[in-house]
């Protein structure tokens, strides 16, 4: 039987198909991006397609790898450069574990840009740019953010121990944040752990009055898990995907904070060709900064088709 | 031979019905059960709410659904370490097929439970025919499926997770079966905990008391002894595939239906903690010895010991380390009570 | 050179000319062997001569390499040991086909379990199992304490006679055993050989492996000698003394000087009641050769 | 009973009332027993009366329950098998103490492996340890194609060989057999008891368990018999005779009646060349009691 | 006894030396190493660089330092899924101690390699005096390690990572020994990859040539029967539990070295590497058999496959099922020629 509502074709229907192609004609350059990410990672994902998109339109040959391990990072970096890649984009969540091979490649002649973390190694790895917002910065955002909303006890949902990105992030709502925050650590691949190891936490302290969650996925397991324990604790939640997009419509998560992936994967892959086309660069030897982005109600209508595409 | 009349028989001690009880394999768990749940009774003070009752149940069935036909597996002597990612496959290919051909959900849920069982008796059938250790097949079936679950998930829904169909048709019904809730009193029970109990009682009932269970026993305690006798081993450990596979199916329809939306890259590394239920319940890790109940006991002891640590607001960065100690602590008390109880017996 | 039976049917099982190979070793080589309604067939040989080996061809454990298998006049080629055993043939391996961690009573109708009730209600009979295997090896002598307890808990007698008692008990056509009585005492090998016998009178073909020539020569019927994998001999009882028999068990004139290193030993002891120390030796096995009738 | 003996040193190994229970089953009762140099103690007794129970308390293997145990007259509490080696007490177990995976001259100096060289260069000697195997079994009448082949491919038999020879090879004051000759051919059980023989010469210890009554009264020189657990009997060789041991192992009357059940058995196949059925039992374990001269 | 002379055996078939060597287990894996390396220097063109083969050999050699205790674990009858973490916690106690202390780095190297043997002992102890399964005892070590290298890390640096001691006493001399390299040509050589050689050598020869090889094999095959022969079991898992953590002090001390500041969290799941780097190899999953040269290929075929799928540049999402999928594959030949070698040999 098929289904009336909703679906694929509902989804079609709605579906603008963006213009693709691309629009230059320099030489089919290879460039490599080895991030700190996990698997299946939303931000990352999000990432990801920013900078297929500009490749499809720079005419480039985009390549992904990551690891969340350090040593394995640098290794992915070192296979780059065997690989002779005429670009290399690379995180710096771990920086001395990078700094040997980023030194390599720069040595190699591979223009180098980094994004996300490591806004303060860029320059001195001898990176072009630096792209992205910090965690830390990200972190402080939602911290000011909860002071706005006058809360007085937070919880910190981490989706996984020991991340350095993940604990930035925490540590940097901490820091600004007045009231008292608690870390928890749930288990990300396990969605079932993660609801009820906030429920867990919610009906053992009834005092929290916000949930902040690490990743978009974990924000609506959070809202179920306030619901289902009777709490009445405001979830807000770092970066976006369509269910939060929907949810901060109806009120369900109070806000997010939006780093704007796409920008970083984008500005990256464009960037360095900019950079191999034209030997431009951007931002004057600054950062270049995406975010943070405070996403609350008002914005979540314009951006929930964005986000449903997956370039928000 | 008049000696050899049943009479008592003056080479056993005598032996009470309790001590019988305590020396069963699964009644040495439940020492370690109710030592945990006594000591977080006293650590947490939120611990002993009914609604606490509740999210502990919750999550040991989450896990102990699947720790049971793993234990069964392991009994028959063998490990599956795709479990874990089996469990999102299911839930990816029912939600994806749904959306993708705009049917009804249970059309998806139906292809489902097909795509799954096919999983389970690929790494069945595998094993049996190049007779390579399950550990190195069921790792090839684990990054395989990690792979695919990403892979295909991108190449169709564009993201890493899939679209909600929590508007489509069947929705609902799919919903009451699989993760509704029922509040009784002021606590709230997942339905999971029915399935994880009908589980176990349909697992002890075959274990102990059909064709199928004596072979399990005996494919996990000599495959070569079972073999010479008849045992039709190699269809035995396909069908034990088959069956993590079902459960796998369940838990991914859960998973689906209580978020509606999959993550890609969710389970990975549960196929761990069903091992580990599986094991503190007492299975042997060598097969042929264990029972659903201790599962199910291993998995309430994890989902206790996990949620515990919660309730007691327990520095969080020593998370796992409590963890650790805990479980150790809880299958040595097992070990002990065990072997205490076989001594004086 | 045993292809003329009185028995006038194709027999129970024939092989003709089987090798088999493990890896780089010949274990057996053009072996040909005839099992017969209502005959003990005896398989004789040195250890390692490859008599399991010709055992666990019959009873399909092992394919065979070459040669021709038939039960009933029938070529099969046993994929598994299910085949055989759905063909009547029954075995009892010398490294105990059992599993140490179950019960008693599960390992005796391990493959062959008694099931009640139909549909999804459709279970063990579990009174049955345990009634049966109680009572089976109490007929054998054994009186175990407590069906229930894991077999692998049970001395090595014990556990001879449970699989024993099973293939006796499954036995349908062809009853294959492979040094049955090795373990037993002289109780309960006394009861497996009248098992044997009580077998063959039903009309079964029994094979039997044994190292004792008395056992062997005591119920046998034919008698297949193996050598270092080769066939060195087969004879019909009316063809063979016991002495013959044993001297060709043990390989000859060698077997002399050992009897005679062996029968100084006791003298050291003290002195047998009655007995010479050269008269006990034709009671016991190996220097049966030095029968009193032999050497008179 | 036992107590006094002509050797007047210590027993190298005294038992006295030593009880074992495995759980709730208890397979000793206070049995005991005595081996002195020179010697050979026999255990005899049915399936399950708790012989290798015994030997397993001697060699270490498990800690007696109640009783006293002393090697040359000095109490012990052995805590594993190594203690017992390095009293020199060798062992052959009837469940064989061999690694199936591992090279038979591995297995064959396991525990107790030769080296040369010096510091981090000590190693093993393997040319020694693969010589002496071979020569080892060879001697045992075991012709080994490859001393390098996993001892778990070898028959039943054939490592049975491994473990007996690795025992004689090693065993320092007193060598304890668990049924050695029970899967073993003619020729080789003729070869162990010479060697038992030959180690009693050389003035060890021996604990020889059997189910075969005239192995052990051929070399024996004490009998212990067990009795579902409990001593049901101990003499000295001279005490009694053969006829007495096989009645008492047997477990007496219902013997007879078995012994004329079997001998209708052979009657049904074809007649033996020269011997009456009845005249074959005797010559066989199980009825022994029906020996030509006590009959007569 | 004249036919017992030891003339050539009629029961033999002939077989030539290239035979038997193609019967040893780890030449088995060598094929299927081989297969994988010629697959990739078609599928990848950057794989047949030297610079290339010397990342290749790195990685591998860095999965290859712990696939050798943890092969001669396995053989021995045992797992420890705490190898990951002990990595990580080895290099964690050595920059810490170093830094807090303020002490020259070799005082750090050397406390780290007294806490490591100390968890390598405990894990063994804990093994032989309770008799619970390694799997259980060493996933308590592993979940508390993990706990611990978190809660200390915070606890004593304030983050998830150590401060640098790049500029401390007797870094360059300690870097030059853990994470030095040396470039031949225009190969790259790290000294994880000496280190990697030097330790298969030394267990290779502990295995093949010494008491304690004899006693691994023993306790692994049967520890039943190698107890009954007066083998030292206890002592000879302790032994390999300790030697694991040997090896995990100097993977930990590479880490240290080569980035001068150890992430709290990493390690975790590393243990799993090493196990199929040495069940690849031809290690049994029971014990009792296996090499260390196997466990060294293992660890080969692992990193040229993880690494050849990145030179080949095939879609990351679909990584570990292209991963997944070779390891299976060269398993399954790997299987398939042994089976060969022995049917024929
Ligand atoms: N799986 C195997 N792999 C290699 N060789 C084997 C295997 N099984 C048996 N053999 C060899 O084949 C030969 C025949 O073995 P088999 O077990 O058939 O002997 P047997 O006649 O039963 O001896 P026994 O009387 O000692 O039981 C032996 O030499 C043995 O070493
Ligand atoms: N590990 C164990 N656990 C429980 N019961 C045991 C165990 N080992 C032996 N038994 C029981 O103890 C009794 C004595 O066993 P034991 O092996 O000593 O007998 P045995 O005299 O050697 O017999 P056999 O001649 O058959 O070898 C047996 O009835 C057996 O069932
Ligand atoms: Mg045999
Ligand atoms: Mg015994």
């Amino acid at each position: 039987g098929c289904s009336s509502t909703g679906g694929k074709r509902a989804e079609d229907r709605a579906k603008k198909l963006a213009a693709n192609g691309s629009a230059v004609n320099t030489p089919h350059w290879t460039f490599a991006m080895v991030t700190h990410s996990g698997a299946g990672d939303t931000f990352w994902d999000i990432v990801q397609n920013g900078a297929e998109q500009a490749a499809a339109k720079d005419n480039i040959k985009f390549v992904y790898s990551s690891s969340d391990q350090g040593d394995q990072q640098a290794q992915l970096v070192q296979a780059a450069i065997d690989s002779h890649v005429d670009g290399l984009v690379v995180t710096l969540a771990k920086p001395d574990a990078m700094k040997a091979v980023v030194a390599k490649a720069v040595a190699a002649g591979i223009p180098v840009i980094t994004i996300n973390s490591g806004a303060a190694q860029s320059k001195e790895f001898g990176a072009l740019t630096h792209i992205g917002q910090d965690e830390t910065v990200a972190g402080n955002a939602v911290g000011d953010e909860l002071n706005t909303r006058g809360r007085h006890h937070a919880l910190c949902v981490l989706h996984e121990q020991g991340n350095v990105g993940l604990e930035q992030r925490c540590a940097g709502a901490k820091e600004k944040f007045h009231g008292r925050m608690d870390n928890l650590y749930v288990n990300g691949t396990n969605m079932p752990d993660v609801l009820s190891a906030i429920q867990a936490k919610l009906q053992s302290d009834k005092s929290i009055d916000s949930v902040v969650t690490l990743g978009a996925p974990f924000a609506d397991t959070a809202a179920k898990a306030k619901q289902q324990s009777g709490s009445s604790a405001e979830i807000d939640t770092f970066d976006l995907n369509p269910q939060v997009a929907t949810s901060l419509k109806n009120g369900t998560i109070g806000f997010a904070v939006d780093q704007q992936p796409y920008l970083q994967g984008y500005e990256a892959v464009d960037l360095l060709w900019l950079d191999r086309y034209n030997k431009d660069t951007l931002g004057g030897g600054q950062a270049v900064l995406t975010g943070p982005q405070i996403v609350t109600k008002d914005d979540a209508d314009a951006l929930l088709s964005y986000a449903k595409r997956g370039t928000r | 031979m008049s000696d050899l009349a049943a009479v008592a028989d003056e080479r056993l001690a005598p032996r009470s019905t309790a001590r019988r009880l305590l020396g069963r394999p699964e009644l040495g768990a439940v020492v370690g059960a109710v030592a945990v749940f006594v000591f977080f009774a006293f650590a947490a003070d939120p611990f002993l709410q009914w609604s606490s009752f509740g999210t502990v149940l919750y999550a040991s069935s989450t896990i102990g659904i699947m720790a049971v036909p793993v234990a069964l597996l392991m009994i028959g002597g063998e490990f599956d370490l795709s479990a874990g990612v089996m469990v999102t496959s299911s839930a990816l290919v029912s939600s994806m097929f749904s959306f993708q051909m705009t049917a009804n959900v249970w059309v998806g849920v139906g292809v489902s439970l097909l795509v799954t069982l096919a999983l389970g008796a690929f790494n069945g059938i595998m094993l049996v025919r190049t007779k390579l250790p399950s550990f190195i097949i069921t790792l090839g079936t684990f990054l395989m499926l990690t792979g695919l679950n990403l892979g295909l998930t991108k190449l169709i829904s564009g993201t890493v997770a899939t679209k909600s169909i929590g508007d489509m048709e069947g929705f609902p019904a799919a919903h009451d079966l699989f993760a509704s809730h029922w509040t009784v009193g002021s606590v709230d029970l997942q339905v999971t905990i029915a399935w994880w109990l009908g589980l176990v009682a349909v697992a002890t009932w075959v274990l102990l008391r059909t064709r199928a269970g004596n072979w399990i026993f005996a494919a996990g305690g000599n495959a070569g002894a079972a073999r010479a006798v008849g045992v039709p081993v190699a269809r035995t450990k396909v069908g034990l595939y088959m069956a993590v596979a079902f459960c796998a199916w369940i838990s991914g329809q859960h998973l689906l239906f209580s978020f509606d939306v999959v993550q890609s890259g969710e389970g990975v590394g549960n196929e761990f903690l069903y091992i580990i239920a599986a094991v503190i319940g007492g299975c042997l890790m060598t097969g042929g010895y264990g029972s659903a109940v201790g599962s199910a006991v291993g998995a309430f002891i994890f989902g206790m010991t996990s949620k515990g640590i919660v309730y007691a607001q327990w520095n969080p960065d020593w998370f796992k380390f409590f963890l650790g100690a805990m479980l150790l602590l809880a299958t040595l008390l097992n070990a002990w009570v065990r072997k205490r109880a076989e001594a004086t017996a | 050179m045993t292809t003329t039976t009185d028995t006038a049917a194709a027999p129970l099982v024939a092989l003709t000319d089987v090798s088999k190979s493990y890896g780089n070793v010949r274990a057996l080589r053009d072996v040909s062997l005839e099992v017969h309604a209502g005959e003990i067939t005896c398989v004789l040989g040195d250890n390692g001569a490859g008599k399991s080996t010709l055992i666990k061809i019959i009873s399909g454990l092992h394919p065979h390499d070459s040669g021709s298998y038939a039960v009933a006049g029938e070529q099969v080629r046993h994929a598994s040991p299910r085949d055989a055993l759905d063909r009547g043939i029954a075995t009892v391996y010398q490294d105990l086909a059992v599993v140490p961690l179950m019960p008693v009573w599960r390992n005796f109708f391990l493959g062959s379990e008694p099931t009640k009730g139909r549909g999804p209600l459709r279970r063990l009979d579990v009174a049955t199992m345990r009634g049966t295997t109680r009572a089976a090896l109490l007929r054998m002598g054994i009186d175990l304490r407590d069906v229930d307890q894991p077999i692998g808990t049970l001395s090595g007698g014990e556990r001879q006679c449970v699989a024993i008692a099973r293939a006796v008990h499954f036995g349908a056509r062809v009853l294959v055993l492979d040094e049955p009585t090795a373990a037993l005492g002289v109780k309960q090998s006394g009861m497996v050989l009248k098992y044997v016998a009580a077998a063959r009178d039903a009309g079964l073909g029994v094979v039997l492996i044994t190292h004792n020539p008395h056992h062997a020569f005591l119920v046998g019927d034919r008698f297949v000698l193996l050598k270092r994998g080769t066939m060195s001999g087969s004879h019909f009882k009316e063809d063979i003394t016991l002495d013959e028999l044993t001297r060709e068990m043990a390989g000859g004139s060698e077997l002399d000087e050992l009897t005679h290193e062996l029968s100084r030993a006791p003298a050291a002891g003290a002195p047998a009641a009655g007995d010479t120390p050269a008269a006990d030796l034709p009671a016991q096995d190996p220097p049966a050769a030095t029968d009193p009738e032999t050497r008179a």
